[in-house]
């Protein structure tokens, strides 16, 4: 019953999603302004600037290295969090 | 150095909480004492930061990487997120020290990695409240998050489960503001919360697509919050946790989140078009859940539980606060930010203390506790007091601006769920006070010794009742002084500043 | 007329909901994967070669934790 | 609205749509399957949906990878497609590994704990 | 998983395979200045590169090649340190956390940049092959085999 429930609101939810998509800018619009506002600078300087041709890396290392290094935080508190929650023997374990 | 403080706040546990594990390979007292240092000199950073903002009397903006704010990431240090990162940072450090104790018997790798998620978890909450990227915002979500997770799942097989559904829930919820922030940057193609200030307004009007993107942000980051329909995970996580972790996280993490959304929707959408709408939902589902809060508090035997359901309502004022949105409304939501979280921490630090030393959780068996542990229940009132809003603790002053906003904004409704909640909260908390003192008068009626265990009659040692000393001091001098923070710190973190 | 894209991405929502329905585990894993494989194709067709090639990797990370969480699981599941 | 033709709609936006059929495929995962597997599982849907989303925001016609040539010194912006959201959606896939670590992680703990992955049978084992 | 599945056939298959996956990895690591590919995709790559020396040499053989679980923690902290290292670099020659363009490492500020970008991403590497192993190291242990 609330399986059924939650799936008809999933489809309405669907329904303005879809409704709310004719108002974006359409797949592959090169004036949307997504790639107008911040990006061109990264197409047009990233190599002046880093010398790196791969744009991408420029961006994900070096213009926004500090998100980089948050993900890389995140991965090895993964790490950590799964010693934590497998490698360790605990005392409430036995409980 | 001071010119990097707002970044140095977030670095020195970051690279300590690396650091730990393999430290604590060679040697846990050394990782302890670094441990703490850190977090003492994480303290003295934010500090230091909040001061040079309060000389300053504006916000302060640091480049990370040099590069300018639309194409980099900047960091923005106001008074009111120096004051929260110093608050984070000190209960981190009281936290810290209260969980001496509880890892002494650990093996070193377990020692290491707890520390070192707690650290990190202490750096993700700092990174979220000083960002101005509304991406870098999402990347410190998630550290803070999964540190928590496993944090949570330390407290045995219950915890465990209570982990990974708060785990599914809480990805799902970051997710969510993950395609909300999709959603503005396509229509903006920016990322930066200063710039999006700028770009968004004329978008705000008319456009659907922000109002799907408010919806799906409130989502998320409402998940978070655990505001009332959405709060499924947080009575079970909270009552199986490990109390120096709880004390924390229950402390700080809600709030931060709260204060996320604060920042979002007052300043990067302007309380504009589909926001004030959000809002005024927020602020009934807010007021269902204080009232739905409380009496599922009075309705608990388990004190831990107790305090959970109690979080579920004090996590609604705030949002009650936002949702009535006039300058003193605003004022409560943010000193109650502030109050809540140094209030809850404290119960959970004494509730904690005390099933340590007796093994108890609840409320009846806590008959003659006050004979046992003068202290810790003497302290005990005090945070109780604060929870009920008398003053002159804290808490009475941030319900006081919370009342008086609603009040002025004439939301009547409001104003009764206030001060009935109130006096919820005085129902379920006096009878935890009257188990603990007035029952404990009779001993001919109920022989203390036959309650509690042969470890009991014994104050908490020294490391764990220093904490909770400081913290009810605290909430006192916070009260006593609560004009200062207002005119000082949080008047500068309005959306307008007061006349 | 490009619509390479969309036919992938019905793909993909058949994979996810395969992988999503059915009550063998193992199938639900191995039809996650081909979801995965879909995604990176899809990421590098959208000129994401970058993404692209990490998500074949992530994906074979993630199938690879799957299963190892599946050799030690119940493989059966309800619905 | 129909001037432009039925083409102009199933490629401008057709994406949109199945974009946001499969984010909310995922979420029919996360809310209503019972089994944690699968709710992880569903987890990953959505993050992938979410990376789609992303990318094609960053898509232009005609364009090339994000890699100047061999021996250019600046691109031009209509000839290259948009590399920032590319650059987001790396750190997103990292977190999504992350975040399936640890719930396999968790979950083995819990299979082991109380030898089942089915919600209903969990809370019943746990009240116990 | 204590026993591997390492017959004869894929110990000698594994031998010839590795030095090209190792390769390929570095490969990819270095490259990534110039085409798609990256710290963590090398990183990751490596990973699972001992992952299948875990699978094909199982727990109890002493592998030749391989790390334990610690070795891989210890690999994954040093390599974020190395990262968060490179980045606090920056404030001895006064410039902002992660500002490699100060660092005195290349004669003009944008070759210093595409230098500090390869050396945070060897630390990716290093963090992202350590935790990819442990994560799989554990999840296929034995339960009670943990310490």
């Amino acid at each position: 019953m609330i399986k059924k429930a939650t799936v008809v609101v999933l489809i309405l939810v669907g329904l303005l999603f879809s409704y709310v998509a004719l108002s974006l800018p359409p797949t592959g619009d090169h004036e949307a302004p997504a790639a107008l506002h911040v990006s061109p600078r990264y197409i047009e300087k990233a190599y002046e600037e880093t010398k790196t041709p791969n744009m991408v890396c420029a961006v994900l290392a070096d213009y926004r290295s500090y998100d980089t290094l948050g993900e890389t935080v995140v991965i090895v508190v993964a790490g950590i969090a799964t010693v934590f929650i497998l490698g360790v023997r605990r005392p409430s374990d036995e409980a | 150095m001071t010119a990097h403080l707002p970044i140095l706040m977030i670095v020195v546990p970051l690279a300590m909480g690396l650091a730990s594990p393999v430290l604590a390979m060679l040697s846990t007292r050394l990782t302890r004492a670094l441990v703490l240092l850190s977090a003492a000199a994480t303290l003295g950073c934010a500090a230091g930061a909040l001061q040079r903002t309060l000389e300053m009397g504006e916000s302060w903006s640091y480049w990370l990487a040099g590069w300018p704010p639309p194409w980099g990431i900047e960091y923005v240090v106001d008074p009111l997120a120096g004051g929260l990162n110093t608050l984070i940072a000190f209960l981190a450090l009281v936290t810290l020290v209260y969980a001496g104790p509880y890892l002494e018997k650990r093996t070193p790798l377990e020692k290491g990695t707890f520390y070192a998620l707690f650290l990190l978890t202490v750096a993700g909450l700092m990174g979220m409240v000083i960002t101005g990227d509304m991406f870098n915002l999402y990347v410190f979500l998630e550290i803070c998050s999964l540190t928590a997770y496993a944090l949570i799942a330390s407290g045995g097989r219950r915890a465990t489960v209570a982990a990974i559904r708060y785990l599914i829930i809480g990805s799902a919820a970051a997710c969510m503001y993950l395609l909300g922030l999709g959603y503005v940057h396509v229509m903006t193609g920016s990322l930066n919360m200063a710039d999006l200030m700028v770009l968004l307004p004329p978008l705000m009007a008319d456009s659907p697509v922000m109002v799907l993107a408010v919806v799906l942000m409130a989502a998320g980051l409402g998940i978070k919050v655990a505001l009332f329909p959405l709060h499924g995970w947080l009575p079970d996580t909270y009552s199986y946790t490990p109390a120096p972790v709880l004390a924390f996280i229950a402390a700080v993490m809600t709030k931060v989140a709260a204060y996320a959304l604060y920042r979002i929707f007052f300043f990067v959408f302007a309380v504009a078009g589909p926001v004030s709408v959000t809002l005024e939902v927020m602020g009934w589902l807010a007021a269902a859940g204080i009232l739905f809060g409380s009496i599922m508090a009075i309705a608990q035997r388990d004190l831990w539980r107790m305090l959970a359901y109690s979080s579920v309502a004090q996590v609604a004022y705030i949002v009650l606060g936002l949702a009535i949105g006039n300058s003193l409304a605003l004022i409560g939501a943010l000193l109650h930010i502030v109050s809540h979280s140094v209030v809850k921490g404290l119960l959970f630090l004494i509730a904690g203390g005390v099933k340590w030393q007796t093994g108890l959780r609840n409320i009846p068996e806590f008959v003659g506790m006050a004979r046992h542990m003068p202290w810790t229940m003497g302290v005990f009132v005090i945070a109780a007091m604060s929870m009920i809003g008398l003053p002159p603790t804290i808490g009475f002053f941030s319900k006081w601006y919370l009342i008086l906003g609603a009040v002025e904004a004439g939301a009547w409704v409001f104003v009764a769920v206030l001060i009935a909640s109130s006096l919820l909260t005085a129902i379920y908390f006096f009878r935890a006070i009257e188990f603990a003192y007035l029952k404990g008068k009779k001993p001919e009626e109920v022989p203390a010794e036959a309650v509690l265990p042969a470890r009991a009659g014994l104050e908490l040692p020294v490391r764990m009742l220093v904490p909770i000393l400081v913290l009810g001091v605290g909430v006192v001098l916070l009260g006593l002084f609560n004009e200062q923070l207002v005119t000082n710190v949080i008047q500068y973190a309005l959306p307008w500043r007061l006349p | 007329m490009e619509l390479v894209q969309p036919a992938f991405l019905l793909v993909q929502l058949v994979a996810a909901l395969i992988a999503l329905n059915h009550r063998d585990l193992m199938v639900a894993v191995i039809m996650f994967a081909a979801f995965s494989f879909c995604s990176a194709l899809l990421f590098t067709l959208m000129d994401a070669v970058d993404v692209g090639f990490t998500e074949a990797i992530v994906g074979a990370a993630t199938t690879l934790f799957y299963i190892a969480v599946l050799y030690r699981v119940k493989r059966r599941s309800s619905a | 609205m129909l001037d432009q033709g039925i083409g102009y709609y199933l490629t401008g936006y057709l994406n949109w749509w199945l974009i946001g059929v499969l984010f909310l495929v995922g979420l029919y995962g996360v809310i209503v399957k019972e089994n944690l597997l699968k709710k992880v599982m569903g987890l990953n849907v959505m993050q992938v949906a979410v990376i789609l989303f992303f990318l094609n925001i960053s898509q232009k016609t005609d364009t090339v990878l994000a890699v100047l040539g061999a021996g250019e010194k600046a691109g031009d912006v209509v000839a290259y497609v948009n590399p920032l959201p590319h650059a987001l959606m790396l750190t997103a896939i990292v977190v999504a590994l992350a975040v399936t670590g640890v719930a396999l992680a968790l979950l083995l703990k819990v299979y082991r704990d109380y030898g089942t992955l089915e919600e209903p049978e969990l809370f019943r084992r746990m009240q116990q | 998983m204590r026993k591997g599945f390492g017959s004869i056939v894929l110990d000698v298959a594994f031998r010839h395979l590795a030095p090209f996956m190792i390769l390929y990895a570095v490969y990819v690591l270095v490259h990534g200045h110039y085409g798609p590919g990256g710290g963590f995709q090398a990183g990751a790559m490596l990973g699972l590169a001992l992952c299948l020396v875990q699978l094909v040499q199982g727990h109890d053989a002493k592998p030749k090649w391989g790390l334990g679980m610690t070795a891989g923690l210890v690999l994954a902290c040093v390599g974020a340190l190395i990262y968060v290292g490179i980045g606090l670099a920056a404030f001895v020659w006064s410039g902002n956390f992660l500002d490699y363009g100060v660092l005195p490492i290349a004669a003009i500020p944008a070759e210093a940049r595409a230098l500090g970008i390869l050396g945070i991403e060897s630390g990716v590497t290093l963090g992202v092959m350590g935790v990819i192993f442990v994560i799989f190291d554990l999840l296929t242990r034995d339960k009670g085999q943990g310490a």
